[in-house]
């Protein structure tokens, strides 16, 4: 390791290193060799994913700014607007579970306010190994407990997420998470510097030694050597935050500043390059200048160091002394460090002295970019050629239910959000836990929002196109089964190392499905992140595009959950009666299998169904939803029977003489609701006029979970017993 | 009727305090910043719930030092009614206007959901629009609301009546006795782990929390009996 | 200049949930031998002083008023030179 | 039986917010001459032993696996006997 030419330690390739000198016309110094490597990470300058990045929709008469900001933004009407972003902190939390994903919500929450809207919720999006591993129960009590500690201290309410247990996430776990955040359009703030000659100021926390070279940890693999990086880990001060969120909205509420921009990947170099990078503007900053924690650092340390709860900002012409007394109330301090200039460099001093002068525009749109090779492999055909009827059924339909219902990733995650504060603000209408997505009123108006998390990696393992698709699509139906219009997404893509070619084919075809559905179904992309390298060992995650969506309720009175309500109510299907096993839930509890063809998606059908379902409910005529996903049909009616604590009777018909398909299909443009029995025929009709399949299966009542299949009843099982192991599971394996 | 909610630096449930005693209850309502020294003006103060320093070193006591605390106890002291919600209950505590002391959670784990409380008295300015043995069901967020008294200060609790709420089964929190809320002896100050903000209105889905809000307001018009 | 190290610890008679936890995982890994746990906070405070007995002084005063709470805590204080 | 003393702190270089916090709440009540305040875990073990030596490594061992996160903390585990 420490053989190797420096600028390969700090993970810069013999030919970038070249271009560097070219650039220059000269040799870097070891300071300006350290921003360009952390700048032209994969993690800061997406030179491994922007070519196919640019597949996405990114434009509609909803969004007010697209990708390119700190985070998207979003027209709700009113004069207001939802800003929204999702970020990764996968390497951090493998290493430090509890910090990782702490300062993981602390820097996705920076990203919002910086754009001077108020964070209004967060969301969280988490991947681990097998339960039963102790490492994998450690993990995951850290991380959960680290996500809690941060937004729960911040009066942030944590109002929506997903788990997934998988064994591919075992050495690299996955934590995403979202903030959303409300702003008055008018009130809006970039990341820009202002007039040639305007004072940086920087406010928050001091500078320490820690995350030095972060961003370059986040684009490497996981290997023995990451625990040597450990003092990369930070300790996150939620209180600073709270503190920084207050003082900063009002400097921006009030008109004070040109723009802000946090420092969060490559620390003070990256957002003092992005700032300026904008306008073609310069930077000039004095080291000696940044308040530090710790003695003895280095001008490298400095400019590189990844010290958490940071803010850099660039006043308007004679507010300086306004700002300050405005953070001073806060308790904290606002030190001018620098200044925007005219030449388009970005220089660094010492004192009097230039310790480094690179410009801007070389570190941030010089980026290289790669196109890297892609290969189909080998397992895709195989696996989508696979034939579940030859598999035997089941002989228990009882225990397959059972089974299912105490999966892991099919239980109740109340284990998780009961940690997490989903109420302060007090605009949680439909809580973690209750619909397909959580549902906040607006306050002032009488409009909501809804949002939601979703990705099923296993089916994008199987069939990257289809499951690309098939997760944006399932966001908008979550969104659709609360009475909400879908907007727009934010998206982070979870990969392995996209220089190898099959990692790069599941890439790029996961973009294109994704795309094709935001597309479809008018859900542009204003957000996202990427995250890559997600290897131990050399084997990779599962690809796991996480899609954050938002959507939009007219009337916060006319929302949704998933509960049963009345004894009597006919439960109804609607979409396609299906039986595709592809990638289930099913096949890999029961059977031990991860296989099959993903279930194709119809797009048109899909858009049917979501303003069929936004109908249905502003109209009054369902009062439960719910979406069928992981576990099939037989889950999603226990589901809306435990939630509502009632019991129901279906009545199936098998397929090709098989239940289990009919029962636990995963296949996607499907959702159950329940309806007073006058007014079925109006719903019939809605949803014919919609083209979209509606079939009665069963009623609502008693306390049992009741499925017949051809008229035989093959599962009976007590509600209490269901809610009992579903309820139970996690908090079992926890304790 | 004029109410002051108290803001500490890491307060975090302040606005919801505010939105509530303005919107739902229609009264008047200010902000009263930590760094002041006076309280002149306020018919009642709202210590609400949040993180004040960041609940660092232990809940709510680096707030019970801050410079606005003297005259809040001086309020109390002349028969001022003062509520403290979750980390305004821990700074009550730390403050020493009601005894006792929090513990961390017995699961050692924060935890956000709705409970049922028992009013266990209807005897106080809180609870006089709820009747004792009355059930309601008020949210809980909180990772220390594990409350903590000796056994002579729990005899004087029962002996005064100033338990004024209990969990039903199971107790969120390992707190003695089961005890979520008490109130001094002269029962003018109340210090309760449950948010009876966030349970004030109908869309949220639950209205529960709203008389407890209520009860003050109709102790006070109707002159403080 | 001084330090000050602080000790402090639940009074006896107050419940420890944490010590209590994490003797139960000790337990689980198989350390049998473990009898009990108790979980403290040991706090630090460099101080600009005079003579030590200043410093333990001020310690103490500062242990009264914020650092330990008398209800349930106790709490011990020592004091060395550093430079 | 022994005693374990275990006391935990944050590593050198490692933010500790809560130090920080209490550090500036003390300016505030005037404890001018505070230079700085970490704040760390003291942590009692009482262990059925047969010798110092033996409780000593055990309690090594225990800091290792479980007291301490070697990430961000480092330990010193003092032992007593007592009865
Ligand atoms: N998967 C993606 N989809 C859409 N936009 C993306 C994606 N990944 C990154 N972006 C956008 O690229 C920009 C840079 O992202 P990032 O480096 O994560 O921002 P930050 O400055 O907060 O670190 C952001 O505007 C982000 O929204
Ligand atoms: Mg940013």
């Amino acid at each position: 390791m420490k053989d190797k030419p420096v600028w390969q330690q700090m993970g810069l390739t013999d030919e970038e290193y070249r271009m560097v000198q070219e650039i220059l016309g000269r040799d870097p110094n070891y300071l300006e060799l350290g921003m360009f490597a952390v700048m032209w990470s994969e993690h800061c300058g997406y030179k491994n994913s922007r070519p196919v990045l640019k597949l996405f929709p990114t434009e509609g008469p909803q969004v007010i700014q697209g990708p390119g900001e700190n985070a998207g933004v979003v027209d709700i009407g009113d004069g207001q607007a939802v800003v929204f972003k999702i970020e990764s902190h996968n390497h951090p939390s493998a290493i430090e579970p509890y910090q990782g994903a702490a300062t993981g919500v602390g820097g996705i929450v920076r990203d919002i306010f910086t754009m001077g809207a108020r964070p209004i919720a967060s969301l969280n999006s988490l991947r681990f190994g097998p339960l039963h591993d102790e490492r994998v129960k450690y993990l995951f009590a850290g991380v959960v407990s680290g996500i809690g500690g941060y937004g729960n201290c911040l009066g942030i309410p944590t109002v929506a997420g997903e788990v997934y247990f998988e064994e591919s996430y075992r050495g690299n776990p996955l934590v995403n998470a979202m903030c959303v955040g409300l702003v008055n359009v008018d009130e809006l703030a970039l990341a820009v510097a202002g007039e040639i000659g305007s004072p940086l100021m920087l406010v928050g926390a001091k500078t320490g030694r820690d995350g030095i070279h972060g961003a370059t940890f986040a684009s490497e693999e996981l290997s023995e050597e990451s625990a040597e990086k450990r003092p990369s880990v930070q300790v996150g001060d939620p209180f600073m935050e709270k503190l920084l969120i207050e003082a900063c909205l009002q400097i921006i509420q009030e008109g004070l500043v040109f723009g802000a921009q946090d420092l969060g990947a490559a620390g003070l170099t990256s957002s003092a390059a992005e700032m300026a990078s904008k306008e073609g503007r310069g930077v000039e900053i004095d080291v000696l200048r940044v308040p530090r924690r710790e003695q003895g650092m280095t001008r490298y340390e400095v400019m590189l160091s990844e010290s958490q709860e940071r803010m850099l900002i660039c006043p308007r012409p004679g507010q300086e002394e306004r700002i300050r007394q405005i953070f001073a109330k806060w308790g904290l301090d606002a030190t001018v460090i620098g200044k925007v200039t005219g030449d388009g460099m970005f220089r660094v001093k010492e004192g009097d002295k230039v310790a480094g002068e690179v410009p801007v525009a070389a570190l941030t749109k010089m980026c290289p970019v790669y196109h890297r090779t892609e290969e189909e492999p080998a397992y895709y055909r195989q696996h989508r050629e696979f034939d579940p009827s030859t598999l035997p059924e089941p002989l228990d339909y009882n225990r397959v239910l059972r089974d299912l219902l105490a999966s892991p990733n099919i239980a109740s995650k109340e284990w998780v959000f009961t940690q997490y504060d989903y109420q302060v603000m007090t605009n949680t209408v439909v809580v973690p836990g209750k619909g397909d997505a959580a549902v906040l009123r607006v306050k002032g108006t009488g409009k909501g929002i809804a949002l939601t998390v979703d990705g099923n990696g296993r089916m994008v393992y199987l069939d990257p196109y289809r499951g690309g698709m098939l997760a944006v699509c399932e966001a908008a139906r979550n969104l659709a089964c609360t009475g909400a219009r879908p907007l727009a997404l934010t998206n982070c893509l979870n990969f392995g190392n996209p220089e190898k070619p099959n990692i790069f084919w599941q890439f790029k075809n996961t973009i294109q499905g994704m795309a094709a559905a935001a597309r479809q179904l008018d859900t542009p992309v204003v957000s996202g992140n990427v995250s890559f390298y997600n290897e131990t060992k050399g084997e990779a995650v599962y690809p796991t595009p996480v899609v954050g969506m938002v959507g939009v309720l007219e009337d916060i009175e006319a929302h949704m959950d998933m509960s049963f309500k009345h004894d009597g109510d006919l439960i109804v299907l609607l979409g396609s009666y299906g039986s595709e096993l592809g990638g289930s839930e099913y096949l890999k509890i029961e059977h031990g299998l991860v296989t099959g063809a993903v279930p194709e998606v119809n797009l048109d059908e899909e858009k049917m169904l979501l303003q069929l379902l936004q109908l249905v409910i502003r109209k009054g005529m369902v009062n439960s939803c719910h979406d069928i996903s992981e576990g099939g049909m037989a889950i999603a009616l226990a589901e809306c029977a435990i939630q509502g604590e009632r019991g129901f009777v279906v009545n199936l018909e098998s397929i090709a003489g098989r239940a289990d398909g009919v029962l636990f299909s995963e296949a996607p443009t499907r959702v159950v609701v329940s309806v007073p029995r006058m007014l079925l025929g109006d719903v019939m009709a809605l949803a014919e006029g919609h083209l979209i399949d509606a079939r009665v299966l069963g009623e609502v009542g008693g306390d049992r979970l009741v499925y017949r299949v051809d008229g035989k009843e093959i599962i009976n099982l007590a509600l209490d017993e269901a809610t009992s192991i579903w309820g139970g599971a996690i908090r079992c394996a926890m304790s | 009727m004029k109410f002051g909610v108290v803001v500490f630096p890491g307060s975090n449930c302040d606005a919801d305090c505010y939105h509530v005693i303005k919107e739902v209850l229609g009264e008047e309502v200010e902000y009263i910043w930590h760094g002041e020294t006076s309280v002149a003006g306020f018919d009642a103060l709202v210590l609400p719930g949040g993180f004040s320093y960041g609940d660092y070193l232990r809940t709510g006591a680096i707030a019970s030092l801050s410079p606005v605390m003297p005259s809040v106890v001086e309020f109390a002291q002349r028969g001022g009614l003062v509520i403290g919600i979750c980390n305004g209950f821990q700074i009550l505590l730390e403050a020493g206007l009601l005894p006792g002391a929090m513990l961390r959670n017995d699961s050692l784990q924060f935890r956000c959901l709705t409970v049922e409380l028992r009013v266990e008295t209807a005897d106080t300015p809180f609870t006089c629009l709820l009747e004792e043995g009355q059930v309601i069901r008020v949210p809980i967020a909180h990772g220390e609301g594990n409350y903590f008294c000796d056994e002579q200060v729990l005899d004087e609790l029962r002996r005064n009546r100033q338990i004024v709420f209990t969990y039903r089964d199971p107790n969120p929190n390992g707190s003695r006795a089961n005890i979520a809320g008490i109130v001094n002896q002269e029962r003018n100050v109340l210090g309760m782990m449950p948010h009876p903000e966030r349970c004030a209105e109908k869309v949220l889905g639950g209205e529960d929390g709203y008389y407890i809000l209520a009860s003050m307001v109709k102790w006070f018009k109707e002159g403080g009996r | 200049m001084y330090k000050g190290k602080v000790l402090i610890t639940l009074k006896k008679g107050v419940l420890d949930p944490q010590g209590e936890a994490v003797k139960k995982s000790f337990h689980v890994l198989d350390y049998k031998e473990v009898r009990d746990v108790r979980v403290g906070k040991y706090i630090e405070v460099w101080l600009n002083q005079d003579s030590p007995e200043a410093a333990y002084r001020e310690l103490v005063e500062m242990c009264d008023k914020l650092l330990a709470n008398p209800v349930i805590e106790q709490y011990e204080v020592e004091v060395v030179e550093v430079e």
